[in-house]
């Protein structure tokens, strides 16, 4: 089979696709218009018949594989479904045709949707208000670094400089406080896969601004003693965030607002279904105790005398952190998500989340032992190193599950477990989806003793076989030329 | 209502095999006064029917751009969006999929990226484009701040024709990073050693074309480098940054398909020069090979993001927008080359025309005499917000009061006329603002 | 705009190929006096954009059930229908197939197909049924036809209470093939030797629910086939035709999540008992293996087709309603067993409950007597097309004016309750029918 | 690989997918409201969870071709490109959300849709009058010759009993006949491949009611002497009906009501672009000169002072053929295509249908032979016959198409072609495509000279391989049961 063809590859000379509306004005020459000397030549887009474009993209679709295709337990992910009534409504176009920049009298119904899952994801994280403007979670970290250093900057406190992150983090965390003019300290995991309490009070000094918790950890584990932790650092004089990228392990179940902390960030394309889409968008939401809403990025969305209203007057606000208000559409989504379970139903994504995590963990840990030997919650994180001995990795074994029909888990992630597999089920499928799941693990489990071959070959059902990054970061063809054109036809 | 599939069968099996003799169980390691007790203050489940009919009541408290006829612009504009690209965008295998970390069960993305990225590049003559950002505005801020690391220097100058928007974000994410920023009307005076970056947006938020020659050479003779916020739209007729020299293009691609909606989700855009490719933020796809020499792609230069380089990744942006990047990749692709210039051409024809128009009424005229491409600030004579609320009642949503951030214009609108606005429409606006500014 | 992908170098070449010079060469046996001069005259062409508003104004005539609160039913109705539904159906795949001829490459719609059949078997309580008819009122008539060719009887006795758009189908299909077709109230009466099939609906046109046993019966004596004519929703909760003895159940499927559409396409389906199935009209899949035992799906029975058959096929039919037949195999995947019974439920409560309300009205009574599942006659005491348009004027599609069709019964509305009416809904429409009766 | 399950196979006893709207009425008892003894148990309808839904169908359009994947050449049949903008006018709730017993006053812009596309349709077509009632085009075969038959009777002519058909027509046309109670005689297709008309001329007589002629013919030839051939049976007291299934070949060059053809019949789904949607629906529309709009089914949509109405004061219609006006949403489909194209453009789909057949026609005959020495019109019929000697026959071709990505052409028909491939590119594929297209055909002739196996054993790249007709006929397996599950698990 030769390559499937770039879209320019199959571009034709002088071809015209979908037809722009004609301008019945009466037009003028347009170097005379934009001005002289800043015309240009007709970029090189394809040149595509529209059944040609259909074609392209709906067989370039067959090659992907995503939740409405099969099973995606991509740990840290959520990859739940993703409810198509949240496409039905926020494709309405009173929805999806309106401008940021309308008079705020014609778009009350947007800032009732802002307004309403603010208020929402205040309550169900158990913080004192919410804010809807970051556009994914890295962007919701950032922020709340942003309000803990306004904050210490108004109390005169300015000096703190340090952030602490354990080490079982994911990688935004430590960026994000780079970003926010942090230096970062890590914090050790102790042996239960929670925070060493020790090391964190060995790091803890007036000179750190903030640690940011991940709870459930990225070890899919409660962390032991939750309540101190958030004491110890608050009586170091430093705030304390919660990375809430596994709030699912907690809707409706137990609020992090209530276990001490000051602001969380959650990610709403996880824990409340909005679409991946592919890497994004994401859909961010930081939820924040009262001492930090001064500093709020502006504008906030209120609620006076029954109208909804813009709010700019923000002297101590951090400033504008989106373009416009975030990913709004993803709004009307989740929005359309939290009503879909209501008040009485809320709790059971938790619970059923957690039930997944902990069959899956139960049915493969004989061949895939937990990296600590814990109830865990809405993943299980285990690891593949006894197959280090048949010459298998933690890669090898994700592969071949590709051939096996299921999207792998996350690899190699949280650094501190060898081997990692971060299995993340959550709580939309099926029983039988996991057995069948589990039991290709444990038969891939077999094959790496018997025939790990079949394990490095793999995946072979896919259009092509395990790629070579390293020759990708060599090449660094990022970008089709005609010359790499005629590269790819040699 | 609810998505969750298990029957009582199930859970009681799956708690068997766990060992377990309650769900409850198992959140044993929570203590108990951090449970929640009884439901969170959250209104009742809705049914699927119910859902869609509440949400379409909230939806109807909004006026839309589908019962007005709107010359707002300001960073986000209406097109014409063949029906084909959200058909094929939301197709499941796209929509439901996540960063494609597993390459071989993600080429079809994987494919449309580096298109998107080629395409992105052949608009703003670029050699490098990432996968996207969140929105022009904080790639803007993204960019300056790679200018900083690039150059090592702390001073970004940035012009006040820029978006206020994208000088507000670029405020916000700078001065934490120990970076200053100096908005100025004329940059040339400014740039000095210890310049980071110059940045400019082209056409301006005025819709100004200005030349950017002079102030790249400037910017490069004292070390700096050049950031373009560029519109995508307006380089289909407009040299690209690309070609004067610029070092980093960024912008809103929002026009390239993507719907509105009250501003997000959009969809920013960074491109490089070659040279600068190891400074990018965010994901990048390059083509590879398997074993076989079967050609496939994959993410690349992985080591600059976060998750590999943690605190040293050159950003901290993980998920990004890459469903709105294919919007605007088969939007691309549907308009293709002819349609593409097309559209620029006739949103510079018809706003010229609107131009035209407008200025032969008394009291009515440009703010600029620079050229401009389809988006200009009309002078109307008169407070414009209240101009602005007339015209709404005649069913126009008539541009931007620019008061609202430039207090020094009180009667000026900013006002956009894209390719979706017929000659028609465009007379009737001409009528109704005649009317309002003698009313 | 248009869809023709031709560049003039493509044309060019095609032509030399051919061996010709122009395309107009290619028309050369099409005598010239038979050719078209100039254009036709039909409407100037319109772009994507200027074809979605010229369609959309054209739609802004009607008034839609968006806006309407609607009691209307009379054989198609208003349910209930998921949002996977439409998102599923019209996938390219499937949207752009045709007949699945080569089955190999159809796998994926064949198998539907013959979910479709087992679950409209279930439904039926039948043992075979086809993949779909245009819809139910020309299944009942090919359902006659049938009988007529299984029986060699010419005599088709038809119950005055099957709905009048059927029976005229009947009509105009039967009497070219030599057919009569008696319509009487009381069929025991009138079925005799040459009797080749009785029809009834069930429940029948006016919602009720009558017993088909004693019918059935009498039929079978006389050597008649018993066609029913019934409605799946009711079917939901009512006895099936199939367990009761029909030989032939037709039907259309509108409401299991097909758009009303103002009446079309529709969906018309075909059951029979097993011993008739070489007589069944239309295409029906079937389960088979490829030689490596793997189990596949193809269209089956072909020899009865016209395209094999000729003059000599069960039918005429080829195209069928396969998507819509989709669209309900999805709707009844989603719903399923538990919510299939639920809607069927809901609807007999709404309705039981809604003339409870209206017979509390003075003047206000029920037509008939007997039981009925969610759609009645009711006699408003009035002129029902008064009623109905005084109705309208508070925004209530208020159901059928029965006198359009049994012009005995002009104060008469036929009333359809389903599961998407709220008790807020139906307590309005009661005050709004109190008020009118009242005027 | 194991069988793709059935969606009964997912079922799981207790399993509950989409939800109702509940409603919030008081309730009785449920036998007490529909009759003693008239209760059921619940269908069985299959358990699922809504993600099961969508991944079963999901999947299952992944085994399915459609002109959105590939080239579809199949003869007779148009597969062209269906536009998505027909989509989403169609899907305008304003049209969708249409109840067919509405108001005339409320739907005038439905009526709209039809009176235009009436009037569109005959003036297309050269007829004086059109309907769109019938829902396919072996309907709208059946009205015309309702409408013949009525003609014949009101003239006292209803002892005609007899239609002549050409034994290259589809077999739906005889089929009609049958079914409007006509015997059916063939007439002969002579070696120009049109009509013989020796042969016609010794079938006309006074018991002739009509000729069923298709213009251009099954085998892709624009009829000889098609006004001769009309003027004959119209001698003979009879009328002459065409197939319009092959109106792409002619739309704005030539019109069959100037042919002399008294009515037609459209397939919407072909010439005019509606989705074929896996076998249905079609659209219908005939058209007539005014000798038989009397006739026409009830009720007939007119325009009256501004406004639309339905009329239904036919006397003479021959009735109703449809439950309402047929598949209204087509209609709203076919609407926007014809004006897509537009008067200046319409004439450029016959032009290039014509092309692209001929050029199909030119790159491979040497291979597979032309059944007619002649410049074919939208579609060419081919002859595999010279690979027979090879063992190879043109099913053999079809099934090897497959693998190589297209789908096979129409195979066997006309019938009086053997071994026939008919080929019908349709006018929106790209010169490329067919290029591909005819390699492969070329390529596959090569094959089968060399190694018929391929052939024999194609296709080998879909999920299964070629399926056991007989096999499916002797089980009739036609309807799932739980005993039939348990065979098909073993
Ligand atoms: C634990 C954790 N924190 C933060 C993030 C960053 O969120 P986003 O990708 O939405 O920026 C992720 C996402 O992958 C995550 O898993
Ligand atoms: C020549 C010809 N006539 C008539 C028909 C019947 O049309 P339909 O399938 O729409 O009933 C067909 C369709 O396949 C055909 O090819």
């Amino acid at each position: 089979m030769s390559d499937f063809p770039l879209i320019f590859e199959r571009s034709r000379d002088g071809r015209t696709g979908c037809t722009p509306p004609a301008t019945g004005v009466p037009t003028l020459e347009l170097e005379e218009l934009v001005g002289a000397g800043n015309l240009r030549e007709s970029a090189e887009l394809p040149e595509m018949g529209e059944l040609e474009v259909v074609r392209h993209f709906t067989n370039l679709s067959h090659r992907n594989y995503g939740i409405d295709t099969g099973f995606y337990p991509l740990g840290s992910c959520t990859m739940k479904y993703n409810p198509r009534v949240n496409e039905v409504v926020a494709s309405n176009p009173k929805y999806a045709l309106t401008h940021p920049l309308q008079p705020e009298s014609t778009v009350q119904g947007n800032l009732q949707v802002i307004h309403d899952l603010q208020t929402w994801m205040a309550e169900i994280t158990g913080f004192d208000t919410a804010t809807m403007q970051p556009p994914a979670g890295a962007s919701g970290e950032l922020l709340c670094l942003l309000l803990i250093r306004a904050y210490h900057d108004s109390r005169g406190e300015g000096h703190r400089d340090i952030v602490l992150v354990p080490d079982s983090a994911h990688g935004t965390n430590p960026a994000s406080a780079t970003r926010a003019g942090y230096r970062v300290q890590s914090v050790r995991t102790n042996e239960r896969g929670s925070t060493d309490i020790e090391d964190l009070k060995a790091h803890l000094s007036p000179e750190v601004a903030a640690m940011m918790l991940t709870n459930p950890s990225t070890l899919g584990l409660f962390e032991d003693n939750i309540t101190e932790i958030c004491k110890l650092i608050h009586e170091a004089g430093a705030q304390v965030f919660c990375d809430g990228a596994n709030m699912n392990a907690m809707v409706g179940v137990t609020r992090p607002g209530d276990h001490g902390f000051d602001c969380m960030h959650l990610n709403l394309h996880k824990t409340f279904s909005t679409p991946h889409g592919g890497g994004g968008p994401g859909c961010g939401c930081i939820g924040v105790k009262s001492h930090l809403e001064p500093f709020l990025p502006r504008p906030v969305v209120t609620k006076q005398t029954g109208a909804y209203k813009l709010d700019h007057d923000r002297p101590q606000s951090v400033g504008r952190v989106h373009m416009f208000y975030g990913n709004f559409l993803m709004n009307v989504r989740a929005w359309a998500y939290v009503r879909a379970y209501g008040r009485e139903g809320l709790a059971d994504i938790a619970r059923h989340a957690v039930l997944n995590a902990n069959y899956v963990q139960a049915r493969i840990e004989h061949e895939y032992p937990r990296a600590f030997e814990r109830t865990c919650m809405h993943e299980c994180v285990l690891t593949a190193k006894p197959l280090k001995k048949f010459g298998v990795r933690a890669l090898d074994v994700s592969k071949r599950l590709i051939d096996y029909g299921f999207h792998p888990p996350t690899n190699y992630f949280p650094l501190i477990v060898p081997e990692a597999l971060m299995i993340e089920p959550t709580e939309t499928e099926t029983k039988e989806t996991i057995d069948a799941f589990c039991d290709a693990m444990l038969e891939i489990a077999d094959e790496a003793k018997t025939n790990p071959a079949l394990l490095h070959k793999a995946p072979t059902v896919t259009p092509v076989g395990r790629l070579d990054e390293a020759f990708a970061a060599k090449t660094l063809d990022v970008c089709w030329t005609d010359a790499q054109a005629e590269l790819a036809n040699r | 209502m609810g998505y969750i599939p298990h029957t009582e069968a199930d859970r009681r099996e799956m708690l068997k095999t766990i060992g377990v003799t309650t769900i409850e169980d198992l959140f044993h390691e929570i203590p108990s006064d951090l449970r929640v007790e009884g439901d969170l203050d959250i209104p009742k489940a809705l049914d699927e029917y119910a859902l869609v009919r509440e949400m379409g009541q909230i939806a109807s408290k909004n006026v839309s751009l589908g019962s007005l006829i709107s010359f707002l612009g300001a960073g986000i504009y209406e097109h014409y969006v063949p029906s084909i690209v959200m058909q094929l965008v939301t197709r499941g295998e796209f929509l439901t999929a996540y960063t494609p970390y597993q390459p071989e069960a993600s080429q079809g993305y994987l494919q449309t990226i580096y298109e998107f990225q080629s395409m992105i590049c052949a608009i703003t003559g670029m050699e490098v484009a990432n996968a996207s950002m969140y929105d022009g505005a904080t790639a803007l801020a993204e960019a300056c701040i790679m200018a900083n690391s690039v150059t090592g220097r702390t001073r970004f100058v940035v012009s006040k024709a820029i978006h206020p928007h994208y000088r507000e974000c670029v405020q916000t994410f700078s001065r934490p990073v120990g970076c200053s920023v100096v908005e100025v009307e004329d940059i040339a005076s400014v740039i000095d050693d210890e310049t980071a970056c110059v940045a400019v947006q082209y056409p301006d938020f005025f819709g100004r074309v200005t030349d950017l020659r002079t102030v790249i050479e400037q910017a490069h003779a004292k070390g700096a480098l050049v950031i373009v916020a560029a519109d995508p739209i307006a380089l289909g007729v407009l040299v690209p940054p690309g070609d004067l020299g610029a070092d980093i293009v960024v912008g809103e691609a929002q026009a390239l398909g993507v719907p509105m909606g009250y501003g997000g989700p959009l969809v920013g855009f960074f491109c490089v020069k070659r040279s600068l490719v190891r400074s990018i933020p965010g994901r990048i796809v390059g083509r590879t090979q398997d074993k076989d020499g079967r050609r496939g792609f994959v993410m690349t230069l992985r080591p600059r993001e976060q998750d590999i380089r943690r605190e040293k990744a050159t950003s901290n942006i993980c998920t990004n927008q890459a469903l709105m990047a294919l919007v605007a990749t088969v939007w691309m692709s549907a308009l293709g080359k002819t349609g593409f210039r097309q559209v620029a051409e006739r949103c510079v024809q018809n706003a010229h025309y609107a131009k035209r128009e407008l200025c032969k009424l008394p009291g009515v005229s440009l703010v600029f005499d620079e050229p401009f491409a389809y988006e200009f600030a009309l002078n109307v004579g008169k407070d414009a917000h209240k101009i602005r609320d007339m015209l709404m009642a005649d069913g126009f949503l008539a541009g931007l009061p620019l008061s609202d951030y430039y207090p020094e214009m009180p009667n000026a609108l900013l006002i956009a006329v894209t390719e979706v606005r017929t000659k028609a429409e465009i007379d009737e606006f001409v009528a109704a603002v005649a009317k309002a500014v003698n009313a």
